[in-house]
């Protein structure tokens, strides 16, 4: 019997495994899928399981994503595994200009199966030029399929549903996921993209978060609770597709929206989950539309000045006080 | 020619070529007729190369090309009237005119998408071969890329992951650059290169490399077809450069059809040759390098080669009133198929 | 006496002679600055006053743009054109993870006065690969200056601020912008980076756009003004540093606001201003924010579906008219 | 050693060689007792590479260095107490620790800033060749990186440029995985490239090129002196590939410093060497087999060699306690710097 609790990494693993034992055309180009930390390990069960399906390639992520969307568009089916988010930025004409746009130019003829796997996010320590969430910047690239599990259940089946997915797809994990632990359903299955989750209700305010921001949100939450303010936080998982109705209901019944989002403000999520609901949920606002969002600034190395631009979840609870203050 | 082709392949590439030639020919015409407009890329000059690379392709292996890709599409066995409405954006084009010409392609025949980003071909090609490898069924990818697309670090990064998992690629280098070499100062330098030799660069990471005559159709199929029979066997990558001389009417601009409608009596009869553009119809154009090979068959093969122009004339002529009478797709579905 | 009505593709040339002329350690890399269309010409001039200080590099755009931010961290003040803004995804690396943060994480000790230059936009049968507008990726990154002239005059001023600049620096041309005319001021000189230029007034709708949708947006105001409806034109001119005083004075006078962009949709330009505006100018709004952006699709090859998709003045009088429905 | 150092030039080289491989001593010790967190990377087995390298440099010359920059940055004169600050993430750190280990630099020396992104230190290289030459002061750029950096594609876009455009640069490729080539499998391999020879790829672009043992100062200072001469003199760019065996301690997650302290007496006096690592202390670590060298020249050489490790001990003690007595940078402070 699987267990009923389990890592985000673990879990992670058991879908890729589970994928490449539904499908032999499944493999994978890049084998540090969980980076070097602890965790690492768990992924020997898959080089040891399919030793012809992993390959350690090269760093040479342009010429790796380009491999695995010429193999997606001849059959294929890989999960190509870029490293750390910031490496996926030399890679970039591949995934924007080339995976994104291939179905469409051709008139619906070729399609483009292949997975991004990066891991993403102020990590601690990785400075600025290792302490990326490109996912704002991929949305504003019609095409791919954006996936941002943020508990082990979600992982689990995210990762099926990203490995079965006729897109481009772009799984993002981050890095400080990795390690937490959560239930896992008792019947695992794919989890479809375009259905946001509500992970907590409350009636008060909605907190749109993804990725790690979920549970900084949810900790917000749990404070907030203690205040007498009961925050409803909608968990999108997928941003393509985007589950707008979910979103737009809660605010709905709230009044108020907080966004919280670990990319740059400028042009983020965040940004465009307040345009949406400034544009389509106006008369539902009782007051102005929250960001919390990362400054806009690159991260330093010294932990006080990476900390002091990152959201976490007091500065998420502040930003729901502002709303009742 | 390097060595003699088996006569049955020299009369269907003649064949394939021509009505290559009379692509090109009828695509120029459109344009200055304003049929379409942008950019485009003629395949004038390179017909060998294409027609006698793709001739050793079987059903089951892959295509990757580029910005200049009519060439490909036609020799690979696409109807002309579909290629030739997917060049003026019509919904009968193969791509249901999403693509124009600078995507052409024809997935039914396995094509890869085709990428106009310098670069994009060759390192797509490498997918397609990981595909072919993982398929286990002898097939191959073979790439189709300019010269221009060795100056991209992405080629390279490309070639040694195809050198390093022995991926069965056949990298075609059309290198249509050797006259106009490096930085022509104030002008379009083709080639911004500093290696004496292009084959030096597959070389470095282990990859078998040779350079041939891309007007010469035996040689070309010759070279390629080695190329395949090692990837198919498992034995790894290739890599042929062919080299061919710029179309005199080639302009980094707009073509400019300078050599006018190709006349085949410039090879099958002892017509004089223009004075203008003399060494192109005497040397260059494989078109006409081929049917002169041909025509020393006699009056019997003149007429035959002449038979097979008249018969792709009216394919094309046919092609023509396709792609012209082909509605414009219809605007709403641009919201279409940015998903599968 | 320089002329008092010139082109857009002549304000900038002249821009870069004049700045050539004013520091030795200014050069351009990449000498297709105006692309391949009927002003190509007009470089000339350049390359026979400066033939030392232009050079035509490989197309290799990730390499000419790190050699231009090297250059400039070791004190030259290069000129990087990339045309067709696409290739600059092939230097994105070098763009948003290594000009954007090097002054940062160097602590302040490293300048990168380095120029991106490149032409955008839907071009007109540049199909899926060659009609991009990445401005809204760039902004996502924190450390780049981001300029966006709309008319001649401000091609001027702007190209010459963004050659002092000590900052990397990204111009973006609308490739569509080259050939349009425009006044000149009788005294020329650079026009300081995040003063938004009131392009119209008007009383009763504030339209934010930029680059060729500034052209956009005065024709659709100019039909407008024949219903009785006057619309105030905003061109923030640069996006970095951002003019929000002026874009959130605006809407509080008129109270409605229409943000028009080129970019996609989701995490555009038009994204970030209604985002802004629904935060901190949230009282000012009497209706909901209307966005006029690009579809979220890649561009198609066929003429009737590149414009069905892409903004223009007919769009943006159409979504002004829906705020007074 | 393949030839001989002056020998005034090879004791300088062995008090920049202790320097460095006391900073990583102390840096492993400060990593272990907590001081910083997050990965970081050795220079110990690389010394004489860098400082026989660095020391051929004049004083405007540029330098761009990668994730593996300690001991460059020590190399080129910059005071350890502000380098190890730095690495602590220390306001009194060089770069007032906003880079850390990762992005370790010394600006006012002529570093470029640190990319830590394999193959952006040899591409912002190019860029510091293109202003030295513009500045005609008969200056260059050096760029120190490792071998994983040739299969990143930009390093073969940089180096095509550099030799288009005869820029005065210096690749010095630190070879460090001649013994982990390839693909190891179910572990790290350390270098993935079909290319069984690193040289063949700049002289694929006309690049003259040459490898060396980097173990051996002088032969590096030979290769790179030459290369350096023809860099000043107009000649265009050079290649220096210095193989150097992998330290024991070298680890793919975090270093392990299974040699333990350097023991100089492993190389005055005859003392037996450990069983385990022999090897690496008879004939791979540089420092030792410098000071060996030198030491040769008898007993007051072996004195002078103790002595002068005394003073950099003495030294790294100070920049130990003044990196550990810097304060930490104000949080607000993360605000600053954004834009010049
Ligand atoms: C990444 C990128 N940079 C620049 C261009 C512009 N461009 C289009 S065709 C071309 C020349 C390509 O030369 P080559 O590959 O030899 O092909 P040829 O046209 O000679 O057949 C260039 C630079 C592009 N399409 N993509
Ligand atoms: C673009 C990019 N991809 C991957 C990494 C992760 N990475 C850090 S160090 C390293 C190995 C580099 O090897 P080499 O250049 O030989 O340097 P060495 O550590 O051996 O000195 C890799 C792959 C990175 N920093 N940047
Ligand atoms: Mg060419
Ligand atoms: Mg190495």
């Amino acid at each position: 019997m699987p267990p009923t609790t389990q890592s985000f990494a673990a879990a992670l693993v058991d879908a890729l495994h589970d994928a490449l034992s539904a499908d032999r055309m499944v493999s994978l180009i890049g084998s540090h899928v969980l980076g070097l930390g602890p965790q690492r390990h768990l992924m020997d069960r898959i080089r040891s399981d399919f030793p012809d399906r992993i390959v350690d390639p090269p760093t040479a992520e342009a010429g790796i994503a380009a491999a695995g969307i010429g193999a997606a568009m001849a059959g294929a089916h890989p999960f190509v595994d870029l490293g750390t988010a910031a490496f996926s930025f030399l890679a970039w004409t591949q995934m924007v200009n080339e995976a994104a746009v291939a179905h469409y130019m051709t008139g619906g003829a070729v399609n483009v199966p292949v997975t991004f796997h990066m891991l993403h996010g102020v990590r601690g320590g990785g400075a600025a030029q290792h302490s990326h969430s490109p996912q704002a910047m991929l949305w504003n690239a019609p095409g791919l399929e954006i996936v941002l599990p943020s508990t082990p259940a979600d992982a689990y089946g995210l990762t099926l549903s990203a490995l079965a997915s006729r897109n481009p797809t772009v799984l993002l994990t981050h890095a400080k996921l990795l390690g937490i632990e959560g239930p896992m359903p008792s019947e695992r299955k794919a989890i479809p993209f375009g259905k946001a989750d509500i992970k907590r209700q409350g009636r008060d305010v909605t907190i749109v978060a993804t990725s790690l921001m979920v549970q900084y949100a949810l900790a917000a939450a749990a404070t907030l609770a203690g205040e007498g303010i009961e925050a409803e936080v909608v968990d999108p998982r997928t941003l393509v597709p985007l589950d707008e109705a979910t979103i737009l209901a809660s605010v709905e019944r709230t009044g108020r929206l907080v966004v919280v989002d670990e990319c740059p403000l400028r042009c983020g999520i965040a940004s465009e989950i307040a345009a949406t609901v400034a544009e389509r949920g106006f008369r539902f606002l009782r007051a102005p539309i929250q960001r919390v969002a990362r400054a806009d600034t690159p991260i330093a190395f010294a932990q006080a000045q990476e900390e002091f631009v990152t959201p976490d979840a007091g500065k998420i609870a502040a930003a729901v006080r502002r709303l009742f203050g | 020619m390097s060595h003699a082709l088996p006569e049955s392949l020299a009369w269907s590439l003649l064949e394939t070529m021509l009505l290559m030639r009379r692509f090109e020919e009828a695509v120029v015409r459109l344009a200055q007729e304003g049929h379409f407009k942008g950019h485009y890329h003629l395949y004038i000059g390179e017909e060998a190369t294409g027609a006698a690379a793709i001739a050793t392709l079987g059903e089951r292996d892959h295509l990757a090309t580029t910005h200049r890709n009519h060439g490909h599409v036609i020799a690979r066995g696409a109807d002309p009237g579909r290629a030739l409405a997917e060049i003026l954006g019509r919904a009968n084009g193969l791509l249901g005119g999403r693509g124009g010409t600078l995507h052409l392609s024809d997935p039914a025949l396995g094509f890869l998408a085709t990428s106009a980003i310098v670069g994009g071909c060759i390192s797509l090609s490498v997918g397609g071969g990981y595909a072919c490898k993982q398929r286990g069924d002898g097939s191959l990818t073979m790439a189709l890329f300019g010269d221009g697309a060795l100056e991209e670090g992405v080629a390279f990064e490309a070639l040694n992951i195809a050198a390093l998992w022995k991926l069965p690629v056949v990298f075609l280098c059309e290198n249509n650059s050797v006259n106009a070499w490096g930085s022509a100062k104030g002008g379009f330098p083709t080639l911004n290169h500093a290696a004496k030799d292009l084959c030096s660069i597959p070389q470095s990471v282990g990859i078998p490399a040779v350079r041939v005559d891309g007007a010469d159709a035996a040689a070309v199929h010759d070279a390629v077809s080695e190329a395949a029979a090692r990837c198919r066997t498992g034995g790894g990558p290739g890599f042929v450069e062919a080299i061919t001389e710029r179309w005199p009417g080639s302009n980094p601009l707009w073509p400019d059809p300078v050599t006018g409608v190709t006349d085949l009596r410039m090879a099958t009869t002892d017509m004089a040759l223009p004075q203008e553009h003399h060494n192109w119809f005497r040397h260059h154009d494989p078109v006409l390098r081929l049917a002169r090979l041909l025509a020393a068959g006699g009056k019997d093969s003149a007429d035959r080669i002449h038979a097979i122009d008249a018969q792709q004339q009216r394919r094309m002529a046919k092609a023509i009133d396709f792609a012209l009478a082909g509605a414009m797709p219809a605007a709403e579905a641009a919201l279409d198929h940015v998903f599968a």
